[in-house]
């Protein structure tokens, strides 16, 4: 369970985790793309970790905290994961609207409509070499039934760093990245890996967090 | 690379500051976004409104190009970075009359998303009409087949300007709308790259070169092009690029076309004339006629060294557009 | 560095050239001399003519400046040389009308002893009067002392458009060197350089700087400025520029001037905007009301790295030509 | 004594003199101007060595040859050496009119014309850092009574090699390096340079054509 002091801050431990990949994301969109993928990333979520404690200040909601975040990042950065990032808060943040904590499974419905939201903007299939080859794979997991509710988020992290590093392995068929045809080979996608260090420390939190209230 | 500014995470601000403090009896900023610009007196005129935007970093493109004939608002993104939807919306809102707005931008995967949003946002917040026009004139980013693919370059300050010109004329929002999509058929464009620029928070080098190479078809953010040579000649480059945009637009003995040199940041008016040149000599040899002619810096990618040729069919149309007047901060032709 | 040429050797002329070919509404060759440009409809109107001209490598100066409301002449030298006097002699009298002839150029050596060579051969072989305004505007090339020995740098734009301007509105030709001649001393500048230019014959840089080094005031060839610096921030570099000017010059509270922000080849716009944000916030500060303000490449040193800052005092005299239009292959105001 | 067709020869040697040593001329003006002294040269003198073999095809006038030849320099260099070069061939061409040979004594007179020549336009002073710094040298041993006028330009060489080497302590007073003050100690000045190269040149044709004729 995460509570709504917990939720918000994982979004500036979001911003800081970005803010230490800056460099290595830029230069991962280098030879793929502008090079700015790190510059965008650190922007959006200044913005958005500076908007917690500014217009978020007292508002308690997981959704609505959700919600203005993804637009909070959209209006801050624009370019292609603007839209893509904020459709996806929006989205996940229907699934926790009005609540002020968050049980596994409400993190879980997040997360799904997350998935679902960027999905509906992105039209990628898996195998594009783009963030949903993070995404697919966590939706996946989160969705298996074989696997026990409480460790599905430790397994769809680990199925998140497989799916970016398969990226390396995919021709790009996306973005800025598309026009390389196989020039595209061999270089991981930036923002399948800054996906996957979202993920990743949402996970992180979520598990302080349960450890916490143990 | 050196530049000289203040703090990377404030150029885009400072420039805009500065750009309306310069030219404020042309342009405006709006109160409800920082990064939209209007025309000083956008919506004084029942016309069709045309906005234009982009990622910054290719001034003149795009906020330069604001004013009178040309586009009524623009939207400022981060550097090589769409807009988000906010300041195309805004820029909307604050110059529409009622008969239409026109979105024109380039096509890149993030401005057809934010610019799209903005056309939702408007049409359901704001009843007002939107339409876009998503320039493709780069034929190096994609084979005529997947033209549709194909990346926007410097051609849209031809489609930018029709689009101003008809819309100042008093054509309807249907007319601005086709004859631009004309505009747009019509253009092809195709460049070459020598030297990187870098973004100002990083300071790397877009892309690396070695000192005899250059990159054919390179894109406007240094985005890798159809092949890299051993740096020749302007004349061979010349031909070469030419050659691609003459067999790609079908252009025929007797047509006639508006040419445009662009230098893509550092490199210079010699090298651009002298480009020109050999596309005028080329083009006669042909028996194809230059209506006017454009050689300057139009659409920037920063400091990158490198430039395109852009030609524009003409027609009977389309001439009177390109010879209209236009009066904005970054270019005025009268 | 990189260029997109031919053959080091006739840059000049493929420039040339392509120039002509590219705006042949605006401007003409002469068969006299293939380094003289002359506008089209030069000398149809009885008026004072204004021939300017100086090395190439500066581009839009000095040919780019051809045009109404501008120059109707200009020499091309080579490549930072002084054109000898021949095309400074054929412009003249390809455009003089009778009613005399004023030659503006920059104050090099080179150019000094060419022009005033011209002015020797028009008086006695052709018996046209010709006079001379010799610009000194940039202020880090020697003392107020030395005033006389200040080279010539982007200031020389306001100089040419004040004259350009009195030319075309018929004034006397002790009136047009009078005026010119009050813009060119109330005109100040001084820049900064980042990175090097290199001749197309040589390939080699034109100074070295290091990675993190600037050279304040430096000159328009690449000659040495007034003292190497660590590259600090644009704001700073502003501050010590203009404070400079403002001294120079004695501005006082009150006092109006036009702004002049020149980028030297590879700076970007988006630099001299920035650049402008603090100059406008600056001479506000002090109480110095701005005029009118330019801001762009209007001066180059090839793909030279580097900015200038130019003051133009005005007063009512001066206002209205500022103000007029003018019409140039590389500069139209309307 | 020279012929003419020598003395034409002598024009296309200082040519080829001025290409060898373009890039060495360059880089003298690197630190002390703007880098072009070579390319100048080479430009002007190629001119006047084309115009040798056309307009002066059949000329046989020593001081023809050398008039037009200064006014080939100057238009096709303009700079500032253009006008400096073509006042000293010039006037240096009074002196041997329409002869068709010239003897040691019309080399004499024809050299301390050119140095009148290039004196009235310059303005400059002995140790000023420029050409005249070789040429004011070469003209005090030309008419130095003491020394037998066969062996004047013999001993006028070492002393033009000397002002060559001497303006490298010099602090430049004219031209584009004047505003370096001290900064333009301890570099060689380029016009002084090329102009020993020229001089150099010269003694060398008129040597061997003396011997020649011996
Ligand atoms: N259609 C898409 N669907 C999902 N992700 C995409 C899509 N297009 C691009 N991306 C992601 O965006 C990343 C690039 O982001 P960024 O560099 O910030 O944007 P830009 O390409 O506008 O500079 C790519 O690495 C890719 O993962
Ligand atoms: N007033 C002068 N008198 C004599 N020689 C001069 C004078 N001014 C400059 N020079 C010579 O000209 C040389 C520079 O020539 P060059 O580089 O071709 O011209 P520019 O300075 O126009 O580029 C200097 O090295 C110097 O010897
Ligand atoms: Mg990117
Ligand atoms: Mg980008
Ligand atoms: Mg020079
Ligand atoms: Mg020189």
């Amino acid at each position: 369970m995460i509570q709504e002091t917990e939720w918000k801050r994982l979004f500036e431990r979001a911003h800081l985790t970005m803010e230490e990949n800056k460099d290595y994301l830029c230069e991962l969109d280098r030879p793929l793309g502008d090079g700015d993928h790190g510059v965008t990333m650190s922007m959006g979520w200044k913005a958005v970790s500076e908007n917690i404690r500014e217009e978020l200040e007292g508002e308690n909601d997981c959704g609505k905290i959700a919600s203005t975040s993804g637009r909070t990042f959209l209006s801050a950065v624009g370019s292609s994961v603007g839209p893509l990032y904020a459709s996806g808060f929006m989205e996940g943040a229907k699934r926790i609207k009005q609540k002020n904590d968050l049980s596994d499974e409400d993190l879980r419905q997040f997360w799904l409509g997350f998935i679902n939201g960027v999905q509906k903007r992105s039209g990628a299939d898996s195998g594009d070499k783009t963030m949903m080859d993070v995404l697919y794979p966590i939706q996946k997991v989160l969705n298996d039934e074989t696997i026990p509710v409480e460790s599905r988020f430790e397994h769809a992290l680990w199925a998140a760093e497989q799916g970016m590093e398969a990226t390396k392995h995919m021709i790009s068929h996306k973005g800025r990245s598309s026009r390389l045809g196989e020039r595209s080979l061999g270089f991981q996608d930036p923002g399948a890996t800054s996906m996957f260090l979202l993920f990743s420390t949402f996970v992180t939190q979520a598990t302080e967090s349960r450890n916490a209230h143990l | 690379m050196k530049k000289l500014i203040n703090d990377p995470d404030s150029v885009v601000e400072e420039m805009i500051s500065g750009y309306l403090k310069a030219h404020s009896s042309i342009v405006n900023g709006l109160d409800a976004n920082p990064r939209s610009i209007i025309k000083t007196n956008a919506g004084s005129k029942d016309k069709v409104s045309v906005i234009i935007g982009g990622g910054s970093g290719h001034e003149p493109a795009f906020m330069g190009y604001v004013g009178a004939g040309m586009a009524d608002g623009a939207a400022v993104g981060n550097i090589f970075s769409s807009p988000p939807p906010d300041p195309v919306v805004e820029a909307a809102k604050a110059s529409h009359t009622g008969s239409g707005v026109l979105l024109i931008y380039g096509n890149y995967q993030g401005d057809v998303m934010n610019f799209g949003m903005a056309v939702d946002i408007l049409e359901m917040d704001e009843d007002i009409e939107a339409r876009e026009v998503v320039v493709k004139d780069d034929i190096a980013s994609a084979s005529k087949e997947e033209a549709e693919k194909r990346r926007g370059i410097a051609g849209e300050f031809f489609v930018t300007k029709t689009a101003g010109a008809a819309a100042e004329q008093g054509y309807s929002f249907d007319d601005v709308q086709r004859l631009t999509e004309k505009a747009n058929r019509n253009v092809a464009s195709m460049g070459v790259g020598l030297s990187p620029c870098s973004l100002p928070q990083t300071g790397k080098p877009s892309f690396v070169l070695a000192d005899d190479e250059m990159e054919i078809g390179l894109g406007h953010h240094g985005e890798p092009g159809v092949e890299r040579d051993k740096l020749t000649t302007s004349q061979h480059v010349t031909e070469r690029i030419l050659n691609d945009i003459i067999i790609d637009m079908g252009l025929k003995q007797k047509e006639e076309v508006s040419v445009l040199i662009n230098g893509l940041g550092s490199t210079t008016r010699m090298e651009l004339y002298i480009m020109y040149d050999k596309v005028e000599s080329l083009l006669k040899e042909k028996g194809i006629t230059i209506y006017k002619s454009y050689v300057g810096d139009y659409s920037t990618s920063m400091e990158m060294g490198g430039c395109s040729i852009s030609l524009l069919r003409m027609d009977d149309e389309l001439k009177p557009l390109i010879d209209a007047p236009a009066k904005c901060p970054m270019y005025t032709q009268s």
